[in-house]
This record gives C-alpha cells, structure tokens and sequence, in this order.
C-alpha cells in the first residue's frame, strides 16, 4: 500500500494542489482570491505534465555529444520533451489569462470600490442594474 | 457556493484519485508517455534541426506552430489589456 | 492547391490582426475596410477547402512540413470544412456589421477591437481546423482571450460578467487541458488520428476514463451546457452588440464542434456510446437546458435577454443531437450547428440594430417597429418563425431530424422536450412580434371606433451596413431551409461517423 | 398505376407564392397593379390545376419530386384524383374570392392591405402544396406554413379581440402541428417511408397499441383544423377576420386542408382494412357525430352571423371525417363529394355575411329583418346556400346528404342515420329563421326598403358560387369533375383495401 502512495506521489501532490485551487475559485468571495486560485490550479496543472516526462536515470534533453554525432543516442539517458514543450504554451496561457483577469478587476474595482463578490452584488441590487 | 465549491472540488479530485490508479508508475521510461512519440525526438532532433536542446527543437520546429499560438495568446492579452484599460483618462480615478 | 488554401484559413486573419494596430496608428479609419477585406479571405479559402473535401474526401495538411504524430497537422474532413465555412461566413456578416455599433459606442476602441475581433476569428477557425489536441487548447485560449476582453468593454455589469466568465472558462479550459495529460500519459500522442488508432486497446483503462470525464466537462463547460451555463447569460448580455452577434452565434456553437470531434473521432463511438454512460447524462442535461432555457426566457422583459437564454435553450438541441447517437440525431445536431449560427447571428444583429436606432431593448418599447425598420422586423419575423420551427425556414428541419433520433433512441421524453420547446419559442418569439407589429389598442384608437387613424410613422431603417447582414441572413434561415436536403446528401451525410 | 412526370404541380404551387412577393414589392401605392397580380396568379393556378384534370381522370398519376434528404424522406408532390378534388376546390374558389376581397377591402377600405393580399396568396400556395403532397412529411411543411400564413389573416384587425383570437389559433394549430411532427416521426422509423398510398401503407408495422395512438395523435393534428371537438375553439374566435378570410379559408382552405389531412389519414396512411381491424372506425366516427350534433345546437345560439356560419362549418366538416370514417363506398363518396358541395355553399353564406357587413354594417342575425327587398341578389344567394346545407333537392348539398345516409345503412350503423337527419333538422332550424326574417319581415328602422346591393365585385362572385351550387345538384359532374374525381378516388381506395 505504501508502496504504491510513494510511486505515485507526484500524482498525489498535484492533486491536493488542484483542489486547492478549485475550490478558491468556486468557494472564494473575494475576487483576488478566485484569481489566486486559478493559478494554483493552472500550476498543479503544470506540475502534473512536467512529472509525466520524467524519466528515472535520466538527464536534461540536451545532447552533450553534439558536434560527435557518431555515437548512437541511448533514449533512456534524456527526458521526455514534449511535456516541457507542451508546458511553456501552458505557462504563457495562463499569464495571459492572469492578465486579462487582472485587467478586468481594476475595471470591476473602477466601478465598485471593491473586490468582494457579495458587497458587488450588494451594490448591483441596490442601482438596479 | 461554498457547498457547492466543496461538492464540485471532492468530486473532481475522487475521479483524479480514480484515475491514478491505472497510471503507470512516476519516472517509469518504459510508460506509454516516453516511448511512443518522444523517443524519435530525442534521437533525431539534433540531427533534423541542428539544436542540441530537444525542448527547443521541438517547441520551435516540430511544434512550432503552438508556439506562434502562444505567441499570439500573449498578443491577445496585450491587446486585450489596451481595450479594457484605455479610456476614461478623465475623471474615475482611472 | 488546397493545402495551401488551408493554410490562409488562419494565416491570413492571424497576421492581418497584427497589422490592424499599425493601420490604426496611421488611419483609424482603415481599420473596418481592412478587417472586411481580409475576412473575405478565408471565407473563399474554407469554400476551396470543403470544395476539395467534397471532390475527394478529407486530407491533412502538415504544418512545417513535420509528418504526424511528430508535428502538427490540420484535419480536413467533412465535418471540419462544413463548421469553418459557417465560421468564416458568420464572422465575415458581423464584421461588416460592426461599422455602425463600434463607431458609435465604442470610437476609442476602435483599433484594440478590429484586432481583438480578427484574433477571436483565427482562434474559432483554429479550433476547428486543427487535427492536435494541444494545439486545440491554444486555439481554444486565444477565441476565450479576445473574447473575455471583447465582452469586458460592453454595458453596466459587463466586467462582473466577464471576470466570472475567465473563472469558469478558465476552468473549463483546464479540464480540458487534464484531459489532453491523462491521455497523453495512457498513449504518449496528442494528435487526434493517432489517437483514434491507439485508443482502442485502451478503451477499459481508468485513465481514459477520466480523460473522456474531464474533456466532456471541460467542453460543456465552453459550450454553455445546463448546468455548466452559469457564466453565459450575463457576459453575451452585456457584451457589445456586435460581440454578441459574434459569439452568441459561434463560441458555443464551435464548443459543440469538439464535442462531435472528441466523442466521435477521438474516441470511437463504440466508446463513447456504448461503454461508458455519458450520453443519457448529456441528453437530460440537454433537456433541462431547454426547459430552463426557454422558461428564463419566458420571465425577460428584455429582448436581448431573452435571446441569450435562448442560446441556453438552442445548446440543449444540439447535444440532444449528439447524445442519441444514431445518424438521424447527429444529422440533426450538425444541421442545427449551421442554422443555429445563422439564425441567433440574425437575431442578435436585429438586437443591436434595434437597440441602435431606438436605444431600448424592452419588448414592450417596440411598439411600431414594423414601420419604423421593416426590413429588420421582417428579418426578425423570418428567423422567429425558423426558430419556432416553421418550414421551410431551416429550423424546421433541424428539428425534423432532432425528432427523428430521439424517435429512434427511443428517448420519448427528449422528444418532447423539443417539442415543447418550439412550443415555447412560439410564445417567445409572437410576444415580440405582436409587440412589433400590432400596437396595442389605445384608448385613442378606440374612441375612434378602431378606425385607423393612427399617427404617420416616420420610416427609420437601420444603416446599410447592419441592414445587409441582416438581410443576408434572413435570406440565409430560407435558404438553407430549402436547400438542406442538398446539404445534407452532399456534406453532412459524410461528416456523420460511418458507424451509425 | 401510370405516372407522369411533370413540373406542373410546383409551378401551380409557386404561382401564387411569387404573385406574393410581387404583391408585396408593389405596395400601397399602385393598389390596382397590385391587385392584378391577385387576380392573374388566381387564373393562373387555376388554369395550371385545370390542365391536370384530364390526366388524372385517364386514372395516371401526376408526379415531381423537389428534394431527396435520405431514402424514403422527401419532398414530393403526386397528383391523385382526391388530391387534385381539393386542388380544383381551392383554385377555382380562390378566383371568386380574389374579385370579392377587393370588393371587400376596398368597400371597407381596410388597413394593411398589402399584407393582407400577400398572405392570401401565401395560403393559396400552401392549401394547393397540401392538396398535391405526395406524402406526410411533404404535407407537414405546407400544413406548417399554411399555419403561420393564416396567422396575419386571423389578426388582421390588430384589436384586442384580433389579437386574442390570433392567439388561441396558434395556440391550437402549433400544438397541432408539434404532435403531428411528432406522429410522422415515428411512423417514419416504423416504416421507412412516408409515401400517401390509396388505401394505407402502415398496417403490420407495429403493435395495435402504438398504431392506435399514432392514429390519435395524427387526428388530433389534423383535427384541430378541421374543427373537430373538442379542438373547434379556436374556429369561431378567428370570425373576427374579415369575412373574405372567413370565406376562403375558414370555410375551404384552412380547414378542408384540415379535414383532408384527416382523409389522408384515414384513407391513404392506415386505410379502411386495418382501422376495422383496429376498430377505432367506430370511435372516430362517434365523436365527429357529437361534433356534428353539438355544433348543430351551439350554432342555434348564435346571434353573430359569421359565428353561427363557423359552428356550422364545424357541423358540416364533421359529417364529411364521418362520411369517411364509417368506410363504406357511399359515405366515403358522400364525403369527399361534400368536400366540394359544402366548399360552394358555405363560401356563398360567407360572401352574402361580408356583403351585408359592407354594405349595411350589420353582423347580427337579428338585424336582418327584411333585408331581403334591399338586397335581393345577396339575400337570394344565401337563401340558395342555406337550403343548399339543409340538404334539400335539387341543392348539391342534397348529392352528398344522399350517399352518407346511404353509406351509413351500408355499413348497419342506423345511428348515424339519425345523426343526419338530426343534423339537417338543425340546418333549417338555424337558416331558415334568416331567409324568413329577411324576406318577409319589416325591416327594423322603417324605412321604404328599396334595392341597393353591396359592390358588384362582391355580388357578382357570390351569385356565381350559389349558381353553381344549384347546378352541382343537378348534374354533379359539370364543369370540374367533381364527381368523377370522387369516384375514382374512392375506387383507388376500394380497390386495394
């Protein structure tokens, strides 16, 4: 059993994260909050997909023997790429979404005065709008 | 809605727990991740691209056309930014 | 030739949205003629490419010339080309439309919007035509990106919206995003062919499972799917109007799209109909949308409102569609992706055309309209009347086919569910038009003894430039009403899996 | 059976759908080109129907199919000989009626013209699209848009009354055509195919059960039109249209379509055999006896000429789904043959309500007194009409009033016999009184009566209509065929069935 917590516990870890930021972005009434863990959860994300490419024994995927391309490269020694690959996309996605959340915030703040979910519904109601 | 968040956060990480299961081990080389597409990188990249780094051979040749979207998803966001934030240079507090 | 033809579907929108900045900078005027211009390009190029299809049969094109699963690759099938022409056409529509609406409320803003507007363009068409999961979630970033901003610029409460929006969209996206990772981890591919061929020996493992949960969710998420629609109402209302004529139409619409794609192509639908039980749950879900849609809509005052729940509504047809799995359904569910689109394009353009000229958008305002704007009204009148399900406007025979599949799943009460569904978008939609159409005897008249002798209205018709796409598709809700039965026997035939 | 192949079912469909939209290009302002169109389409559709006549009579059949969607669903359109009765019916009357409109709006000098003319072709399309359907899903899309081209028409007024009775009608009729959407469905995944065959195509399809209630639900759909109870509500609320809408349409083309659908139904989708191994024959035609009966008494009660016209409309739609219903040779010929008889008839009572309406601005029964020395032409007219209905020789209506009753004897049912007689009993009951009070009473306001008819664009149509209702009962075959038509089609029916 604790075996197979331990050989898994890249999953495990990323999982709690994910959790974590789920449920500020469901559960949170402040805004930056909800903002906040959108990111833990694009970063457990992110951990998920860099552990997938790890290899045991292996080492960063930049070839050493470069310039000697007579010695037959052993797949096993490097990383798997794509996941890195994949990653940076992901990462600069979710600045970008960071950015346009923030963005829409100062509009929200500009407006209301306020960052918290409920007061704005407050101040909704009561304009009528 | 705190109900709801923590119903809707139990029942994601339930079924990622559930998943978990038939995964392969973490670091495994042989799991269906390290041995069905990305070996062929590591072998012939250097060579088709003429870039020591996999990573960067991959990101900026084999699946370059992902990058030029994460650049454009930067883009978006700049332009993105200017549309919201600009206007209203009087008076808001803006 | 095609390939290349391909390749311009997103290339050009891509890098003319990077000049729209730079045309701006010089003349702020040149920015609509550029965006009209350039979007006439890929209109042509998806007519090339579903031409190419429709000769002989689907083909890739690999990006940089990387032979898939390596590297990138468009897929070209029926399904894809029919839904980029209905893209490319819709967003062509709008664009010429949005002159008037972004002169007016939004001169300042102009520039950032024709860029942003290109970009939701290439990120729709992207999604489509891509033939790699990953690079779907990019494609899917950049339409949510520009749109989250596009909506964010609209009325009073438009930020609030938007921001709940990026919240649920973003997590929307990230489930989709797990679900590319747990595939991944199980086949070690990201590209949709190549999944397709390995996924079957997969098909009892826990990891696919959840995979195929995670994309499902994430999807209906993106397509405003009861009960995952919380965010749509409030952020297609308060968008710009002619955002909304532009996302209202597409986004959830192009969301539908993936769905068929992964259930269908990705996982074989000896998978997604047969071992795990995801179709009833996406049938009733799709029943509750249409009544909740349709009784929401009920309660509105307000015309734009109205229509947004009816989007709600219009979702549920469609993955009623798709969740009775047999060809008659997803006959439908596709037919439905393209009337729909065309029918809510028309109708929300009518909304803002509406809105621009009398400045109100309440039902009970509307009074004379028929004089004021006929041509818009009896625009509006033509696609009501498709919405309700009159032929031969299309809509009737969208749901002659919805019909027919749930006939044949046996589903009685989603039948009925559609049903009573165009029951009540006939109470929807005659409200407004009696509103429109025939005042309401005021006292006035009838001291007159109902003769008619009722003030001169000054006809005051909606600028060129938003009356033509209006009438472009109200034309349209006829024509592809009466043509559908070549549609289908020509495209849609083949866009449905061969295993039905 | 011999097929022609031809275009000419579309063209006589689409003539007046395009005399619409040159109706509605030309506007307001040029009224009399405007009304040309009107008339020339009229000619038009029914010099194209006539042609077909002969053909069909030489027992061929004539065919078009528009569009193909999968195997077994398409639009088509196939001329039998029950098809082209309802054709020749809807055409012919269409012309009168086109004269009388423009009598009738311009005496009155009605609002909304345009839209007006442009609906009534509208309705004139989709009443010959449903009369040349081949099969259900054809017939539903013209029945669809026959609906919602009637629409205008029911609230053309624009009052709140106009309003509300435009209501309660769509509120009927889409219902109607939901259910119906719905039936066709699944007689489509039951048998493939959707084709009309003379003496039905869907026995053994499927367990008693389910043929039952799709029966239901088709004579539901069907019926709603047709103004069987209890689904007639709708009928006398739409009076409020003016009266040429009531003439054509809610007494030829709105409802016969109605009651032609349930013909179809009966005769052409499950066909006699199967209904009297169903059994449901009997049921069918107890309620449309009720219909019969009780729209008989309401209309008694109804002082609002045109309202006691509807409830005998009712009545007499009814008699025509029982004629069908008892599946005999007579009665099926007494039916489809009072298809025509009452379509001339009741258009004549019409068309006498509307000249009375523009002319004297009377609607009530009880203001007609002596009516009769002012406008003798019109008053004679509906004195034909109503003895016409009642079934008395040598009216056409007494033709059709002859072969149910005898259809009824055929089939041992003398119930229905009764039913008849009742029926006629009440006819006099509730028209006699008029043609008295109108005749031979004093008129109300003292007045030296003296004659002064309404437009001779109203009188001269009506008077051809009850002309020819009287030469219908002496020689049933003149002219259109009418009875040559029946028999054929019953013939068709008898013949497989």
């Amino acid at each position: 059993m604790l075996d197979y917590v331990i050989s898994k516990y890249n999953f495990w870890i990323y999982i709690i994260l994910m959790m974590i930021g789920l449920y500020a972005m469901i559960g949170k009434k402040n805004l930056v909050k909800k903002l906040i863990g959108m990111n833990i959860f694009q970063s457990a994300i992110i951990l998920f997909y860099v552990s997938i490419g790890v290899k045991a024994g292996a080492t960063v995927p930049i070839l050493s023997g470069h310039g000697h391309g007579h010695e037959a490269i052993e797949v096993a020694n490097y990383i798997n790429p794509l996941p890195h690959v994949l990653m940076l996309t992901a990462i600069v996605v979710s600045i970008a979404t960071t950015g346009i959340a923030l963005a829409s915030l100062i509009l929200i703040y500009r407006k209301y005065n306020t960052l918290e979910e409920d007061e704005i519904l407050k101040i909704r109601k009561e304009t009528g709008a | 809605m705190k109900v709801i968040a923590l119903i809707a956060v139990i029942m994601t990480g339930a079924l990622l727990i559930y998943g978990v299961e038939d995964m392969p081990k973490w670091s495994d080389p042989n799991s269906p991740a390290s041995s069905h597409v990305s070996p062929q990188y590591i072998q012939e990249a250097t060579e088709k691209t003429a870039t020591p780094n996999i990573v960067t051979a991959v990101l900026a040749d084999y699946r370059s056309y992902d990058t030029m979207g994460e650049t454009v998803v930067v883009f978006t966001a700049a332009i993105g930014c200017i549309l919201m934030l600009r206007k209203k240079r009087n008076g808001e507090g803006g | 030739m095609a390939d290349q033809f391909a390749a311009l579907i997103i290339v050009v929108p891509l890098i003319a949205s990077l000049f729209v900045p730079v045309i701006g900078w010089w003349k702020k005027r040149l920015c609509y003629p550029w965006v009209v211009a350039v979007l006439v390009i890929p209109l042509i190029s998806s007519l090339s490419v579903l031409n190419t299809v429709m000769t002989t049969g689907k083909f890739s094109y690999r990006l940089g010339g990387w032979a898939p699963p390596w590297g990138i690759e468009y897929m070209l099938d029926h399904l894809s080309a029919f839904v980029l022409v209905i893209v490319s056409s819709i967003s062509l529509i709008v664009a010429i439309y949005s002159k008037k609406s972004i002169e007016d409320n939004l001169p300042e803003k102009t520039v950032p919007f024709y860029t942003l507007f290109l970009l939701l363009v290439t990120g729709l068409m992207g999604i489509v035509i891509t033939g790699d999961v990953f690079n779907l979630f990019v494609f899917l970033e950049i339409s949510a990106l520009s749109c989250y901003a596009l909506i964010a610029i609209g009325e009073e409460g438009a930020p609030m919206a938007t921001f709940n929006y990026i919240i649920i969209g973003t997590i929307g996206a990230c489930f989709y995003l797990l679900g590319i990772g747990y595939l991944y981890i199980a086949t070690g591919s990201l590209n949709m062919a190549d999944l397709a061929n390995i996924l079957p020996d997969l098909y009892h493992s826990k990891v696919i499972l959840v995979a195929f949960a995670f994309f499902t969710v994430g999807l209906a998420i993106k397509a405003g799917l009861f009960p995952l629609h919380t965010w749509l109402p409030d952020a297609y209302c308060t968008a710009p109007s002619a955002v909304s004529a532009l996302i209202a139409p597409l986004m959830t619409k192009v969301a539908a799209y993936v769905m068929i794609r992964l259930l269908f192509t990705v996982f074989q639908p000896n998978f997604s109909v047969n071992m795990v039980p995801v179709m009833p749950i996406l049938g009733w879900l799709s029943v509750m949308a249409i009544f909740w849609g349709g009784i929401k809509a009920l309660a509105q005052t307000d015309l734009k409102r109205m229509l947004v729940y009816v989007v709600v509504a219009e979702v549920g047809y469609i993955v009623i569609g798709v969740s009775v799995a047999n060809r008659m359904g997803l006959t439908g569910a596709i037919l439905h992706i393209m009337n729909d689109a065309v029918m809510m394009a028309c109708l929300f353009l009518v909304v803002g055309a509406i809105l621009y000229k009398t400045g109100t958008r309440e039902i009970q305002q509307l009074r004379h309209l028929n004089k004021k704007m006929p041509f818009t009204m009896a625009a509006f009148t033509i696609t009501a009347l498709s919405m309700v399900g009159i032929p031969p406007a299309c809509g009737f025979f969208s749901k002659w086919y919805l019909i027919l599949g749930t006939i044949e799943a046996g589903q009685w009460v989603w039948a009925a569910a559609l049903l009573c569904s165009s029951l009540i978008n006939a109470v929807l939609f005659f409200r407004v038009i009696e509103c429109a159409y025939l005042k309401p005897m005021e006292p006035a008249y009838a001291l007159n003894g109902g003769e008619t002798k009722h003030e001169e209205i000054q006809r005051d018709e909606a600028p060129l430039t938003m009356l033509v796409p209006i009438v472009i598709t109200a034309a349209g809700v006829i024509l592809l009403g009466i043509f559908s039965g070549k549609i289908i026997s020509s495209v849609i035939q083949f866009a449905v899996p061969a295993s039905f | 059976m011999d097929v022609l192949y031809s275009s000419r079912p579309l063209w006589a469909v689409l003539v007046s759908m395009i005399a619409a939209f040159l109706i509605l290009a030309t506007g307001e302002k040029n009224r009399n080109i405007r009304e040309s169109w009107t008339i020339m389409a009229a000619l038009a559709k029914f010099l194209i129907v006539f042609s077909m006549v002969p053909v069909i009579l030489q027992g061929k059949v004539i065919e078009y199919t528009i569009v193909t969607f999968y195997p077994g669903l398409l639009l088509q359109f196939r001329i039998d000989a029950f098809g082209m009765l309802f054709g020749v019916i809807a055409s012919s009357l269409w012309i009168a009626t086109s004269f009388y409109s423009i009598g009738y709006v311009r005496g009155l000098n009605e609002h909304a013209q345009t839209r007006y003319f442009f609906a009534f072709a509208m309705c004139l399309s989709s009443t010959i699209g449903i009369a040349f359907s081949a099969n259900l899903l054809t017939f539903l899309v013209f029945y669809e848009i026959l609906t919602i081209a009637t629409y205008p028409l029911v609230i053309h007024k624009e009052s709140k009354e106009g309003i509300m009775g435009g209501r309660k009608y769509l509120a009927y009729t889409l219902t109607a055509g939901c259910v119906l959407l719905f039936a066709i469905g699944m007689i489509y995944y039951m048998t493939g195919t959707l084709d009309f065959k003379a003496g039905g195509f869907i026995a053994g399809s499927g367990s008693s059960t389910v043929l039952i209630m799709l029966f239901a639900m088709l004579i539901f759909g069907f019926g709603v039109k047709a103004g069987i109870m209890p689904m007639h509500e709708w009928l006398p609320t739409a009076m409020v249209a003016p009266t040429p809408v009531s003439a054509l349409l809610h007494a030829v083309a709105v409802v016969k379509a109605g009651v032609f659908g349930c013909l179809r139904v009966i005769l052409y989708v499950f066909g006699p055999g199967l209904l009297h191994d169903l059994g449901i024959w009997l049921i069918m035609a107890y309620i449309a006896s009720f219909t019969i009966v009780v729209a008989g008494f309401l209309a008694l009660g109804q002082d609002h000429l045109k309202r006691r016209l509807a409830f005998s409309t009712i009545n007499n739609l009814a008699m025509i789904v029982v004629g069908a219903a008892l599946l005999t040779k007579s009665s099926m010929t007494g039916g489809i043959i009072h298809m025509a008889n009452h379509a001339f008839m009741k258009i004549t009572l019409f068309f006498c309500a509307g000249a009375i309406h523009v002319k004297m601005h009377k609607d009530y029964v009880s203001q007609l007194d002596g009516l009769g020395r002012q406008m003798p032409l019109t008053m004679g007219a509906f004195a034909i009409g109503a003895i016409g209905l009642s079934g008395i020789p040598p009216m056409s209506g007494f033709i059709s009033k002859w072969f149910l009753c005898l259809g009824a004897l055929e089939a041992n049912q003398i119930i229905f016999l009764f039913v008849f007689m009742t029926s006629a009993m009440l006819d006099v009951a509730f028209f006699f009184p008029i043609i008295y009070n109108s005749f031979f009473k004093k008129p109300l306001d003292d007045v030296a009566p003296h004659f002064d008819e309404a437009p001779m664009f109203m009188v001269i149509p009506l008077v051809i209509t009850a002309l020819l209702s009287i030469v219908f009962g002496i020689v049933p075959d003149a002219f259109f065929r009418f009875f040559s038509l029946t028999s054929l089609a019953v013939q068709n029916i008898m013949g497989v069935g």
